[in-house]
């Protein structure tokens, strides 16, 4: 059990020396001749084919040094993995087309008499970072836009003194003021890095600042160990005002942090506000309509990528739909077979929803086995961007509108609509509303399918940050029926309140007790809060609730 | 404190309560002598239900003073507390034990030592069964005394509610519609049945059926928006413009 | 006072009930021990520790029952009193491990050695002792149902709000023991244990020991909890469930019968949960979870609630099911479960127990009514002819 | 009288012998297996599958023969995800069932749980999962990786490649990633990484809202200095952690994140497009290229009827430690317990990555340590392969049991031998 002490790091640093030894060769010999004739990279590109990274990584370095324009598509070919050479190392072909061709890697004609143990040559970080930072110096010139911004933004961040000059050619010649920005930037970090004048890094310090972001930040704690002494205080300086400022932008940050949240639990709570709120039926099965939602949203996207490839990036706008439509008719069903027999007991449909929960749950394993069914996120739900020192992700961006439409949506359909009057009728008092016409089973049923139909629509917006597991909805439920107690019983509002207030703190307590303390002091705080007002946040007084 | 607070059984003095925004009671004022049986009167929202709240400590009044036997702040106590100094209160709806029998009904509401541990470890003594059998007897109830209050019809839950409350012995009943879906037959006994138990107590009535109180025949109180309206004799009070516009002539 | 209490007004079926668990108390261990294993009577060795851990359950549904079912409190955070008591006792179980941990710490239980904890936490002090662990059994979940009902009593928080707050409370502390800072062993829990009072917790002799004391557990707490029901306070409990307000009008201090009850139950769950532990072998975190709580309402309704055998029948059928078809359909169970679960609410709303009384009091109900009706109606027109007697002078007014 | 010797035992055990009457159906040659696999509840998501990968090679088994000459007839109950059920499971399998030897459990819980019946009753317990060490039982063969396995080559990957000089220990809190982080907060500290540069968080269970723990990493890891998280998270907590990961824009060329938890089964959740890069170590992963590993590949997509179905380490786990019994049983010419702890250490049985596993004296086994990078597809790029390494069960890096070892052959049998003190039973003192 001692285990092998491997002596690789040895082996490493002798194989590295080497590499750079025979690359240092080719690359004189390339620039001693000065040719740029393709043939000249052969024994370059061939060299990607090595065995260790750290060669690969000297052949791309070495690669992008040699101003050979065939780089770029060959450096491209690697990133993307068509590049495929023996796995003892030695020459490199091209992908084809057809299965099992190969192309020559530098001409690609087809390649002849092709070893027979090829395989893909494999990427690492280390060789990931070194093509972005090649192919950035290869594209800063670039015609296209988004090109020379990616260029430029790997440059700050590789920030390789040796491309001093290939900047400021560039620079000269940028009129897009982003890139010209990112450019400008990427070129005070070197500076930075280089014996400029002090006078030039002062001004480079200053463009750092300016900028007033994380990234700053790092840039310039990273300086202070290498910067000379007159400009410490400078630096020193703007990192504090930096950070004073990235501590304003935390608290904006979590109360972002906290939205969101709450955006969630009010998505998972809304369909309970009306089975559990307005019908007063205990309703276990809640978090399992909110999974039917998913799954449905999973469904949806096969069919869509099946059918319609180009459409899946719309498919959630199909899943909406379908996931209501489902869950609400499974709703409609649970409630006509089993709940309508249960009015008036609320306590027992505790029982029988749990029963449903298991039936559903164990449904969905036997269906879909009992992994994670994977459902992408849409490219205009990836990513995120800056706001300030706001960091918002799309995703949760989009949640957060979705939730508060459905929201508002309900809230619309229940205070202006017919259904809505007759269900606010038959919930407060049934026989009444029943003497005066109302179809009373009809208008619980479609309550319950309403209520249900929601969880479904939660469904697909969690699909987008959670596993779509069978499991899904035990997550949510337990909060859910916090959220709906807190903000007070058949009070949407409360329920919209409460979801925020209980996002917000949660964020807000996270950083200072972490996550597991957190969530145990929020529910503590319910349990308090309960003590305080035993009907909730929203609670309806008068003598109409007491009988 | 005036004089009048010492010699009441129950003074309420400008007491208000609102919900959310509704006031349910405006500065209301009101007296009970000891002994005596008045009937309160009052269109639906009048206040007459909160008042009882308000006495029985169910409600808390945002201002006002209610103070019972003289110097004993209601407002401080709660249910039990009132329950306890000899209010009783029977509530619009006829509410009993429906689980346990007559017999249970009327033991449980017997005035005993009412702690965890003085019922934990109750025995019924003979004196209590001769108690309880005299109120059976009082309410017409012995032939039923174990049936569950559930099989029982509405105006024998309504005796039933009344023969509790006399087995709790209080100082000062309330008594919400007491002949609320009772048979004529029912409602004339009733009344009969409230004069008699007004003999040794005090008793408040709250009541729709004028006829019911014109039986009675005792002081009357109308509220109207949360204040007293007019008080006096049956014959004085619908006779009141006031009161006939507010109550007696919708 | 006491003894008086316990031992009179018992239902008939109460009595045969605690007749029957004190036989299981003497048969089971005798047939598990003294038969020869080839035999007709033969109980084999791994189904003691099943009944009893059956049994343990029977005791915390039994103690669910009595808020619930008599009280109309539904607690949806039972578990976790009975996850308390079973922590109290795995505290002493891994004490008495003593230096036959992996690491042979004298002092220090294995999880907090490698995880480099230096000295015992003191709340694990005393703990080394029976004595000590048994009464924090029952005082550690007491004086958490004491506190936390003394607030939500006095609140008046009622109905679904308090089964939530119950639910929050039994999350909260299932999060609690997940963290390894609490040093109660983290998400592993409490396990690997030796000997309880010096025997071998894993000796057919000890197993049956503990299966005869959680029956006796069990018939003990039947006779409490029929003393209790049975009582005038019991009375009170279920005036309380079905009028609330009547009871407070008639001045009982209904925050003081609930909180009452809520501690005795909670105290009773712990017990249940002390024996369970050297049974089953494990105590960890997972106890707390919600689901189990709610399963132990399940049990109770399925059983039948405000009765007495209700539960303890529900939480052993359920089990048993659950035994059963886990290893008969380990891929459709769950389907079997649920359905059970919604056919019980559906056909047998009262549970097992309440059907059957419903029905046997029907049948009676039917032979009182036949010959009883004749003589009910002639008292009641005689009755009706009195009273028009005495109101004919108003009725002419 | 062969009836009513089962009267007591099915009265009281009723169709908790359901088992046991297919028994009476079941021809009397055959060897049992048990199988202890939650099937449902929170943990099935990931036991599942090892599930069926164990009834496939017993099914393979059967093709080639059986063993000693008699079928196989696996057992498979439902533990559901609960720990105690485990237990009782465990004795129904080992009593009523009378399995030869049982494959299972997952978590540490489930397995702390099950261990003191297997010792009682003396069965043998295959464990397939990687874990936290500090355990070694005479009942129990440990077949996925001990942290010196997987969690220190990781690091040193870290270092050496990445020139990572920075860590974040992500973890959720549990036994696992506790015992794990304390080991690497030793091991990087003794290898000359400040206190100050490594910063240790744990999230619940099921953990979905990570905005403020990716935050925080960011954060972290604007120092300066090349910074990388080590994440022993959770299953279910992975695919929003991830999400959110690739959402921020975290590639792994900034902060790369190396998972101890996350393989081929917990990406299939996942777009992993924005996550290439990011890092994985364990001992076997779907990519391998090794005969035995495209035929097991072949083989699992032709039992599951379903090709996209993946691969992982625990799944290999249990290959080995299935091989290993058979091969240890055939050698004994028995399935007898004790006959079978005898011949099975020393036992070298093929693993799918072109090597060979060994069942060594302390009850763990030899594997090679692959660090894999995660590709578009899911799929993991191997980018570093050790020769195989022995299962440490006793960390070096904990001051407690750095003196132990476990050597379970004769005269020692002992699982954790001071070899401070020179005597059986922990510190021996």
């Amino acid at each position: 059990m001692r285990g092998v002490k491997p002596t690789e790091q040895e082996e490493l640093m002798y194989r590295a020396i080497q590499t750079f030894l025979v690359a240092l060769c080719l690359l004189v010999s390339c620039l001693a001749t000065g040719l740029r004739a393709q043939e000249d990279i052969r024994p370059l590109v061939d060299a990607l084919g090595a065995t260790s990274f750290p060669q690969k990584i000297e052949a791309v370095k070495a690669l992008a040094a040699s101003g050979n324009p065939k780089v770029a598509d060959i450096l491209q070919n690697l990133t993307d993995g068509k590049l495929y050479a023996p796995k003892t190392g030695g020459a490199v072909y091209l992908e084809g087309a057809a299965d099992g061709a190969y192309l020559d890697a530098l001409t690609g004609a087809p390649a002849n008499e092709v070893p027979g143990n090829l395989a893909k040559i494999r990427l690492n970080n280390g060789l990931r970072g070194a093509i972005g930072a090649a192919l950035s110096q290869l594209t800063l010139l670039s015609p296209d836009r988004a090109a020379r911004l990616t260029a430029s933004q790997d440059l700050l961040k590789d920030a390789n003194p040796d491309n001093l000059a290939l900047l400021n050619s560039a620079l000269a010649q940028e009129k897009d003021a982003e890139v010209k920005a990112t450019m400008e930037a990427a070129r005070a970090v070197i500076l930075l890095k280089t014996d400029a004048s002090a006078e030039d890094k002062k001004a480079a310090i200053d463009m750092i600042a300016a900028r007033g972001n994380r990234d700053a930040l790092t840039i310039l704690t990273a300086a202070m160990d290498n910067a000379p002494d007159d400009l410490k205080p400078a630096i020193e300086k703007n990192i504090a005002s930096i950070k004073t400022s990235l501590a304003a932008w935390d608290v904006a940050q979590n109360i972002w942090y906290g939205l969101s949240l709450g955006s969630v639990l009010l998505l998972a709570a809304i369909g309970l506000a009306i089975t559990f709120g307005v019908m007063g039926i205990i309703n276990m099965a809640h978090g399992e309509m909110v999974m039917l939602g998913a799954y449905t949203t999973y469904v949806v996207q096969q069919t869509v990528a099946s059918v319609a490839p180009g459409m899946t990036d719309y498919s959630l706008a199909f899943a909406v739909p379908a996931a209501f439509l489902f869950t609400g008719l499974v709703g409609v069903g649970i409630e006509r077979s089993v709940i309508r027999w249960l009015y008036g007991r609320p306590l027992e449909t505790l029982l029988a929803t749990w029963g449903i929960s298991l039936i559903l749950q164990q449904a969905i394993r036997t269906i879909f086995g009992p992994t994670n069914r994977q459902v992408d996120n849409p490219s205009w739900m990836s990513g995120a961007f800056e706001v300030g020192g706001l960091a918002i992700t799309y995703n949760r961006m989009w949640i957060i509108v979705f939730s508060l439409g459905v929201f508002v949506a309900l809230l619309l359909l229940l205070k202006r609509s017919k259904f809505g009057l007759q269900m606010r009728a038959v919930t407060q008092n049934r026989r009444m509303a029943s003497s005066m016409g109302i179809r009373t089973p009809w208008v619980d049923a479609l309550t319950f399918g309403l209520g249900s139909g929601i969880a479904g629509m939660a469904g697909v917006a969690l699909s987008q940050i959670d596993n779509v597991s069978p499991n899904l909805g035990q997550n949510y439920i337990i909060d859910s029926f916090m959220v709906v107690v807190f903000g007070g019983v058949g009070n949407l509002w409360g329920t919209l309140v409460g979801a925020l207030t209980l996002g917000i703190a949660n964020k807000f307590l996270e950083p200072y007790a972490g996550a597991v303390l957190g969530k145990i002091l929020i529910l503590i705080f319910i349990i308090l809060f309960i003590q305080r007002r035993p009907r909730g946040l929203f609670a309806l007084k008068g003598r109409a609730v007491e009988q | 404190m005036d004089e009048k607070t010492s010699t009441s059984l129950l003074y309420l003095d400008g007491v208000s309560v609102s919900f959310d925004g509704f006031k349910a009671l405006n500065s209301l004022s009101f007296v009970v002598e000891p002994g005596e049986l008045r009937a309160i009167i009052g269109p639906n929202g009048a206040g007459k239900t909160t008042m009882m709240d308000i006495i029985t400590g169910k409600t808390r009044p945002d201002s006002g003073q209610v103070f019972f036997n003289g110097d004993i702040d209601l407002t401080k106590k709660d249910e039990a507390d009132i329950a306890q100094l000899g209010i009783g209160r029977k509530f619009q709806k006829p509410t009993v034990f429906e689980s346990h029998t007559v017999w249970d009904n009327i033991e449980l509401a017997l005035n005993r030592k009412r702690g965890v541990f003085s019922t934990l470890f109750y025995r019924l003594t003979p004196a209590d069964k001769t108690r309880i059998e005299e109120i059976l007897e009082t309410v017409r109830m012995t032939a039923r005394k174990d049936d569950l209050a559930a099989n029982l019809s509405h105006g024998q839950k309504q005796w039933l509610e009344i023969g509790m409350l006399l087995a709790q012995e209080p100082k000062l009943l309330l008594v919400d519609e007491p002949v609320a879906g009772m048979t004529d037959a029912e409602t004339a006994e009733t009344a009969i049945l409230l004069k008699e138990i007004a003999k040794t107590r005090s008793v408040v009535v709250v009541e729709h059926d004028m006829g019911f109180i014109r039986d009675l025949g005792v002081k009357v109180t109308c509220l109207a928006e949360g204040s007293v309206l007019a008080e006096g004799s049956i014959d004085f009070v619908s006779n009141d413009p006031k009161v006939i516009e507010n109550y007696l002539g919708r | 006072m006491i003894t008086q209490m316990l031992f009179s007004r018992h239902e008939k079926k109460t009595v045969w009930a605690v007749f029957l668990i004190l036989l299981a108390a003497a048969l089971v261990p005798l047939a598990n021990l003294l038969i020869p294993e080839g035999s007709a009577f033969h109980v084999p060795g791994y189904l003691v520790p099943l009944l009893g851990k059956y049994l343990c359950y029977a005791l915390l549904a039994l103690a669910l029952d009595l808020v619930w079912g008599y009280c109309g409190i539904l607690s949806l955070g039972h578990g976790a009193f009975f996850a308390l008591g079973g922590y109290a006792m795995g505290m002493y179980l891994m004490r008495q491990i003593g230096d036959r941990g992996v690491y042979a710490n004298p002092l220090l239980p294995d999880f907090m050695v490698f995880l480099n904890w230096q000295e015992l936490p003191w709340y694990w002090y005393g703990f080394n002792h029976f004595a000590f662990a048994a009464l924090m059994v029952v005082l550690v979940p007491g004086l958490l149902a004491f506190v936390f009902g003394w607030f939500a009593f006095r609140s008046r928080v009622t109905g679904v709000y308090l089964s939530i707050i119950t639910q929050a409370m039994t999350y909260a502390l299932l999060l609690a023991f997940f963290r390894n800072e609490m040093g109660f062993g983290g998400n592993n829990g409490l396990t690997d244990f030796k000997e309880i009072l010096g025997f071998n917790v894993q000796a057919g002799g000890t197993r049956a020991a503990l299966f005869a004391a959680t029956a006796i557990a069990l018939a003990l707490a039947l006779v409490l909890s029929s003393a209790i029901v049975r009582s005038k306070y019991g009375k009170v409990l279920v005036g309380v469930r079905d009028a609330e307000s009547r009871t407070r009008f008639l001045g009982y201090r209904v925050e003081n019968m609930k909180l009452f009850i809520f501690t005795v139950s909670a105290m009773m769950a712990g017990v249940a949960g002390a024996l369970y532990v050297p049974q089953v072998g494990i105590i960890n975190p997972g106890e707390f979870a919600p689901a189990n709580s709610i399963e132990v309402v399940i049990w109770t309704a399925v059983g039948g609630r405000g009765t007495l055998i209700g539960p303890i029948i529900g939480a052993i059928l359920v089990n048993f099911g659950k035994s059963i078809f886990t290893a008969a359909f380990p891929e459709f169970w769950l389907f079997a479960l649920g359905a059970l679960f919604v056919a019980t609410t559906l056909f047998l709303p009262k549970g097992v127990v309440g059907t059957v009384q419903q029905f046997i009091a029907r049948r009676k109900e039917q032979k009182k009514a036949d010959a009883v009706e004749q003589a009910y109606q002639d008292k009641a027109a005689a009755k009706a002819e009195s009273q028009l007697a005495t109101l004919e002078p108003q009725a002419a007014e | 009288m062969k009836i009513k010797s089962h009267v007591m035992s099915a009265f009281l055990a009723g169709a908790l012998a359901t088992t046991a009457f297919s028994s009476v159906y079941a021809a009397e040659d055959t060897i049992k297996v048990g199988i202890l696999h939650s099937l449902s509840g929170t943990m099935a998501i990931s036991e599942t599958t090892l599930k069926d990968a164990m009834l496939m090679l017993i099914e393979d088994q059967n093709k080639k023969g059986g063993l000693l000459g008699k079928k196989l007839e696996a057992v498979v109950v439902d533990p559901a995800s609960d720990w105690p059920l485990f237990a009782e499971k465990a004795r129904e399998l080992i009593s009523v069932d009378k399995v030869s030897a049982v494959f299972g459990c997952w978590t540490s819980s489930s397995r702390k749980s099950v261990l003191p019946v297997f010792e009682e009753l003396n069965s043998l317990l295959f464990y397939p999962v990687q874990y936290e060490g500090e355990e070694s039982s005479r009942n129990i063969f440990y077949t996925g990786a001990a942290p010196n396995q997987q969690a220190i080559p990781a690091v040193d990957y870290l270092m050496n490649t990445e020139g990572v000089e920075r860590f974040v220990l992500e973890g959720t809190d549990y036994v696992y990633p506790r015992t794990t982080n304390k080991i690497l907060e030793a091991y990087l500290i003794a290898k000359g990484i400040p206190k100050e540069d490594i910063l240790i968080n744990y999230t619940p269970f099921g953990f979905s809202d990570w905005q403020t723990e990716v935050a925080k990493i960011k954060e972290f890891g604007s120092a300066g200095k090349k910074t990388a998280v080590v994440s022993t998270i959770n299953g279910d907590a992975n695919v929003p952690f991830y999400k959110e990961l690739g959402n921020k824009g975290i590639k792994a060329t900034d902060i790369p994140v190396v998972a101890f938890s996350v393989g081929e089964e917990e990406l299939a959740g996942l777009d992993t497009k924005p996550l290439v890069g990011h890092l994985a170590a364990w001992n076997y992963f779907q990519s391998v290229d090794a005969p035995a590993n495209a035929e097991f590949i072949k083989e699992w997509h032709a039992f599951t009827k379903n090709d996209k179905r993946v691969t992982n380490d625990p799944m290999e786990a249990a290959y080995i430690g299935f091989k290993a019994w058979v091969s240890a049983v055939e050698a004994a010419g028995t399935t007898d317990t004790d006959a079978v702890l005898d011949t099975i250490i020393g036992t070298t049985v093929p693993n799918l990555s072109g090597g060979y596993a060994t069942v060594m004296p302390n009850h763990h086994i030899t594997k090679p340590v692959l660090i894999g990078e995660i590709q578009a597809d899911g799929q993991f790029e191997i980018v570093q392969q050790t020769p195989a390494v022995v299962g440490d069960e006793w960390s070096d890096y904990l001051p407690d049991s750095k003196d132990l070892i476990s050597d379970w052959r004769k005269p020692m049998s002992c699982g954790n031998f001071n070899v401070a003190t020179g005597k059986c039973g922990g510190k021996g003192s």
